[in-house]
């Protein structure tokens, strides 16, 4: 645990701060709100004594009633490893400014988390389904989204063809308009 | 008799009308053949033999195609063992001595495989452009001089109709690569038609060199040049054009690292990635027919075609001895011909077994015998070799030349195994900054050495 | 190969003199789905079986050992025509002996088994020695699809495409728990529980991964599948066959 | 690839009774909707003499079952766009659905090169969550086979990289010293390739005979034998032609794609989480961090030559883990149902390919509430697009081999 980390965030981010510093073993967390979050990491990037330059990762989280988005990164200055996290995002619209003007190699990262969450990250120009198909409905990692509706139970065993026909934006219509042959 | 009345029972009434007549076809036709050999036999001979080139083209080309097949088996059949060894590996060794009849297997294989045209293909190109690519290779071996007197036709303009044939296999890949309507088809066609191309004219013109030495583009005259002792041979008077000639034709054989139309792991097939059964397996065979005639011809050029390294005859001349000349006249014999052929093994058999025989007693004498035997055939297929390779020149000739060949062979071999890929801008660049310069180099030294030689 | 849907009774005339009815074409009609292929019979017209049975499909005329002894079959050369079902099969015997000794797998691997499968093709175990090398790269070229890894539903349709573009005969060997169950996934949201959903597997190779020699040994079975694709040809009738319990 | 789109109604895959339209197994290069973000719009339009050329899922190059779409022109890359999730098994959705202990089983196939590495972050995490001290001597045992396994790793690589630049014999030296690494750890795990070995608060099973005999006969000649089999890729000129300024990439660009593990060290960054962020008896080991292409960032060659470099690294550490290595049990007392208190984790190593991290949740019950596992391959993959823009089909083979990706570890 690395105390004058503790106190250098505190006194830099004071306003920006939703909750306490925590840390435990190695790691230091702090909490801020999705509307601070470029300004938090830009600092947290291009400042010399906090220069934590390295992404070492991007998390989602889905809390039942809110959602969160994780990012851990790296600093030579520091033994410890700095967990920021982006919370109380709404579950029905989660919307979080984008990192890759920072980062560019968030991008995935941020694939990923929209892929699996439907965590909308403005500002990624290329915020496209990146592990399933592009009509595919649900959000897996979601809680609400349970395991045995898993697409392997379905009456066809989950077969899908490479490139859906239909556009990612008319897939719900399309659920709804489904003609069931006698 | 009981047994022919009960089949006879068993046929039907339909089964006895029609066993009789394939009976009578069968008897029919013999005699039929043997009245075409007696009254039209003797005006077809004269036919033949007024007309003799033609005669010698077709059956020429009849062995070439025979020859073609069993070549690119082996050929196979030694890539598969060599890069199995050289990986630490085994390789086939299920089927036939040593896995010898793998490749065969797998040539049949093919065969047997459904002939798949893809339903957006040009099927006439599609179909025809790997007969094309095959033919060209099997058209090559018409003018190559396996031996004194074994060449399909000895054309004076051998060497030029040796570049015009082998550069019609551009085409037939490039036939191939379009009529798939598949990109990496496209890919493998397109690349085999910048490669094969510009390294065309290298390899041409790092034989004009050896031409203007040899004063013929007969083949056959420029492997008779080369006979004597292996300094004759013209990779002495031309050793960069033969290097020029190596690399440059394996680049024309689409041989590693020259290899980039059927790239594995870029295009995956190249122009053959559409190709299934039979159609694959032409351009399968092509390709090791191609490594094939490449041996053959660098052999032929630079390395005394079907010429012994060493002057046999020469030497007997030194020592003092006529050189052997044995004319094999069985039919001098006569009778005793039968006596000899009869008693011969008997006898030496007989010889061989004894010190086995005397040797050990303890062992029964079938043993002796048996290893009597086996030595015998050994000394006997030694002897008849000898007698062979002595009594007629065409035998040593062709086994020199295979000999040489197969080499070039392995090295080819040896290069796909142990090269990788590279990359197609320095293909081109090699081909136009190095090989082609170094080629006309080797033109102009040439001709001024001859000037020279000439004016002195 | 075409056939009736009702199978072998129309493909076998019910009066072996009336033979060549069942050449004619116009009673073949494609195969219905989930038919069971019956083999083509080759009317015979020249002569008349000992064991019509053998034809008609109501099996051997002798069940007893004794019987057959009895009478004279096994003097003469027509009882080993007895229980063939298609005349020229001994070439088909020649075919399927070149294809088991040589197949040649795909290039193709989904996750962890194709490690594993790669490691059986190379110098410690090395399954060129069946002439299971060279792996093609195109599927145009290779006889046995080797599904290595596990099977997502989005990967589902390239592979069905690959199945699809490999050329007849071809074969499918399920490798890998995965691909025959579904293995340690079977839970999973976006995985497929065993490819026998999509495509006919030949051989089944479990474990996860299973041994590069599991993977030989599969592939052994694959060649043993392939020459008795008729069943054992041993067995295959020289006499009319024997009930056990005699 | 070169088939249209048929119109007519065609049953679902997913469902039967559901009728689509266009036709079932259409491979289209050009997806079959308008583009719905801005780089898809930029990459599925093309210019005059450009053409799509479709690598994947099924390619010899990609290693797996990666797709990536090319922009050529005749032979060169304009542009290309990987597509991902052929491979995606949700294993993040059944570890939050499993117990702790099953986790370690479900993360195994992840990175199935180096699996004992999937198995450290988690199990890292998960001690953090229940604060347990992990004995000695099973963290030098951990290092140990950690080690061996990277060793077999880069290896592979080696292979791999040769395979797609056409040669064929350096994959099967690679496989045989593979083989006999996995061997010797099929000794103690008892699996060649998914060991499921790692636990929380130890390992399963001490070392035994079989497997220190073959460590030792195979120690005996690694050095010598890898100089060998080095000397066979790095003395070919063609090999080395074909590497040499392919897809450089310096040291801002590559801290800004948060690259991690060789790839970013050969971009002339020293960092590697094994002295960045001790962790494990790393700290107690004397070994170096090779460090290549400090002036202008590092090209294929450079990610090639570090590797083999960190092999070396490797078998030293491995020497020094037989010498100290300290007696005692190799498993922590726990109780067979772990429930730990609520709490969040983040645990990294550093995996053959980089950075190899998880983020647990807790929530107090016997299954994580939240595990994010972030892969190393996949942040290295995004690389693709940046350092293949200009260059040839044939380089597009070495800069993806020389990434190193595994596409167990990208698709999850």
């Amino acid at each position: 645990m690395d105390r004058p980390l503790r106190t250098r965030l505190e006194t830099r981010f004071a306003d920006k701060l939703t909750g306490p510093v925590r840390q435990r073993h190695d790691q230091t967390e702090i909490r801020i709100g999705p509307g601070d979050l470029i300004e938090v990491m830009t600092a947290l990037h291009d400042e010399p004594e906090l220069c934590f330059e390295l992404l070492a990762d991007l998390a989602g989280v889905d809390t039942g009633d809110h959602m969160q988005v994780v990012y851990h990164v790296w600093s030579a200055t520091t033994p410890d490893w700095l967990r920021v996290i982006a919370d109380g995002l709404p579950r029905d619209n989660p919307r979080i400014p984008s990192l890759t003007g920072l980062w560019p190699g968030a991008e995935w990262m941020e694939r990923e988390t929209y892929d699996m969450f439907g965590i909308i990250f403005e500002g990624n120009r290329d915020l496209r389904r990146i592990y399933m198909p592009p009509d595919y409905a649900s959000f897996p990692l979601r809680k609400d989204f349970y395991l045995p509706d898993d697409a392997a139970r379905s009456p066809g065993g989950g077969v899908r063809h490479m490139e859906q026909t239909v556009a990612p934006v008319q897939a719900t219509e399309r659920v709804v308009r489904r003609t069931v042959k006698a | 008799m009981t047994a022919l009345n009960r089949s006879w029972g068993n046929l039907t009434a339909f089964g006895k009308v029609i066993l009789p007549l394939l009976l009578v076809v069968l008897v029919v036709l013999p005699v039929l053949a043997v009245l075409f050999l007696m009254f039209v036999g003797p005006w077809l001979m004269d036919v033949l033999n007024s007309n003799l080139g033609i005669v010698r083209f077709v059956v020429a080309i009849g062995g070439v195609l025979l020859f073609s097949i069993p070549a690119a088996f082996i050929i196979i059949y030694m890539e598969l063992k060599v890069i199995a060894y050289m990986n630490l590996r085994v390789g086939p060794n299920r089927v036939g001595p040593g896995g010898a009849a793998h490749s065969l297997v797998a040539g049949l294989k093919v065969l047997t495989k459904e002939d798949f045209t893809p339903s957006s293909a040009d099927v006439v190109v599609f179909t025809w452009a790997p007969v094309l690519v095959f033919l060209t290779c099997v058209m090559t071996f018409l003018v190559i001089p396996f031996g004194p007197g074994l060449v399909g036709q000895d054309m004076n303009i051998g060497v030029l109709y040796l570049f015009a044939v082998g550069g019609m296999t551009v085409v037939g890949l490039l036939l191939a690569g379009w009529s798939s309507f598949n990109k990496y088809s496209l890919l493998g066609g397109l690349r085999s038609a910048a490669q094969v191309v510009s390294y065309e004219i290298p390899l041409t013109l790092s034989v004009v060199g050896l031409i203007l030495l040899a004063h013929t583009m007969s083949l056959n005259s420029i492997a008779e040049q080369q006979s004597g002792w292996f300094t004759n041979w013209f990779v002495f008077r031309q050793p960069l054009g033969a290097l020029i000639f190596f690399i440059a034709a394996t680049a024309e054989a689409n041989r590693t690292p020259f290899d980039l139309t059927e790239a594995d792991s870029e295009i995956v097939a190249g122009f053959a990635t559409e190709y299934s059964g039979m159609r694959f397996g032409f351009l399968f065979f092509a390709e090791y027919v191609n490594v094939f005639i490449v041996s053959a011809l660098i052999t032929t050029f630079f390395f005394g075609a079907w010429n012994a390294p060493i002057d046999i005859n020469a030497i007997f001349a030194m020592v003092g001895i006529d050189p052997i000349t044995v004319s094999l006249d069985p039919g001098s014999l006569g009778i005793g011909l039968v006596l000899l052929v009869l008693s011969v093994p008997v006898v030496m058999t007989l010889v061989f077994a004894a010190p086995f025989y005397l040797a050990r007693r303890s062992s029964p004498a079938w043993q002796s015998l048996v290893l009597g035997f086996l030595l015998f055939n050994l000394v006997a297929i030694g002897g008849l070799f000898m007698l062979t390779y002595i009594s007629w020149d065409w035998v040593a000739g062709l086994v020199w030349f295979m000999a040489k060949a197969f080499a070039f062979v392995y090295v080819f071999v040896w290069m796909r195994g142990t090269f990788p890929r590279v990359r197609i801008d320095h293909l081109m660049g090699f081909a136009w900054k190095w090989l082609l310069p170094a080629a006309l180099l080797n033109l102009f030294i040439t001709a001024a050495a001859i000037v020279v030689v000439k004016s002195l | 190969m075409a056939m009736t849907p009702d199978g072998r009774e129309a493909a076998i005339p019910e009066d072996p003199a009336v033979g060549p009815a069942a050449a004619d074409l116009s009673s073949l009609v494609a195969a219905a789905p989930g038919d069971v292929m019956a083999p083509i019979v080759v009317a015979n017209t020249l002569w008349t079986s000992t064991n019509p049975g053998a034809y008609l499909g109501t099996g051997p005329a002798f069940t007893h050992l004794r019987d057959l002894e009895g009478s004279d079959l096994l003097l003469s050369d027509t009882a080993r025509w007895g229980q063939l079902e298609v005349i020229p099969t001994k070439a088909d015997l020649i075919v399927d002996l070149i294809r088991m000794n040589s197949l040649w797998p795909l290039l193709s691997g989904l996750a962890c088994c194709a490690i594993e499968m790669m490691s059986a093709a190379t110098s410690k175990n090395d399954m060129d020695r069946w002439g299971m090398f060279p792996f093609r790269a195109s599927p145009r070229q290779a006889d046995v699809l080797i599904v290595a890894g596990t099977l997502t539903t989005k990967m589902a349709g390239p592979l069905l495409r690959l199945w699809e573009q490999m050329p007849e005969p071809k074969w499918c060997v399920a490798m890998g728990d995965c691909t025959c169950s579904g293995g340690r996934y079977k839970r999973s949201y976006s995985t497929i529980e065993g490819i026998d959903r999509l495509m006919p597997v030949d051989v089944y190779v479990p474990g996860c991964p299973p041994r590069p020699e599991g993977l030989i040994y599969g592939m052994m079975k694959l060649g043993q599948l392939v020459k008795d694709r008729r069943g054992h040809w041993p067995e295959h009738a020289i006499i009319p066959n024997v009930p056990q319990d005699v | 690839m070169t088939a249209s789109p048929g119109t007519g109604q065609h049953p679902s895959m997913d469902d039967p009774r559901i009728m689509l339209d266009g036709q079932i197994g259409q491979f289209e290069t050009v997806p079959p909707y308008p583009p719905r973000t801005e780089r898809e719009s930029e990459f599925y339009s093309l210019r005059d003499g450009e053409m799509f050329l479709n690598m994947g899922p099924q390619h010899p190059a990609t290693h797996g079952v990666l797709r990536v779409v090319l922009k050529i022109n005749g032979e060169q890359v304009v542009d290309l766009d990987p597509v991902l999730g052929y491979l995606h098994r949700g294993v993040e959705k059944l570890c939050e659905n499993s117990d702790y202990h099953h986790i370690i089983s479900q993360v195994d196939p992840l990175e199935y090169v180096s699996s004992l590495f999937t198995e450290w972050a988690p199990v890292m995490a998960f001690e953090q969550l229940l604060d347990v001290q992990v004995p000695r001597r099973a963290e030098y045992i951990r290092v140990l086979t950690g080690e061996l396994l990277r060793i077999s790793s880069h290896i592979l690589y080696q292979g791999w990289i040769a395979l797609d630049l056409g040669g064929l014999t350096p994959i099967l030296y690679s496989f045989i010293e593979r083989d006999e690494i996995v061997e010797m750890l099929a000794a103690i795990t008892g699996q060649r390739m998914l060991f499921n070995y790692f636990r929380i608060g130890g390992v399963n099973g001490d070392l035994n005979h079989e497997f220190m005999s073959r460590l030792g006969d195979w120690m005996s000649r690694a050095a010598k034998q890898h100089e060998a089999n080095i000397g066979l890729l790095n003395e070919n000129e063609i090999f080395v032609r074909r590497m040499r300024d392919i897809g450089r990439l310096d040291r801002t660009t590559a801290l800004r794609m948060a690259t991690s593990g060789p790839n970013l060290r050969s971009a002339g960054v020293p960092y590697d989480v094994r002295r960045a962020h001790p962790y494990s008896v790393y700290p107690e080991l004397d070994f170096d961090i090779p460090v290549r292409g400090t002036n202008g960032g590092g090209d294929s060659l450079d990610r090639y030559l570090l590797r083999m470099d960190e092999v070396r690294e490797s078998l030293k550490i491995i020497d020094q883990c037989l010498h100290n290595m300290p007696d005692g049990p190799v498993m922590a007392r726990l109780p067979r149902l772990l429930r730990p208190r609520p709490g969040r984790a983040w645990a990294a190593v550093e995996a053959p390919r980089g950075l190899y991290g998880t983020y647990v949740i807790s929530d107090g019950t016997d299954q994580p509430f939240r595990m994010k596992i972030h892969d190393p391959s996949f942040v290295n993959m995004q690389l693709v697009g940046l350092l293949m823009k200009g260059n040839l089909i044939a380089d597009t083979m070495a800069v993806m081999a020389s990434l190193d990706p595994v596409m167990g570890g990208i698709d999850k």
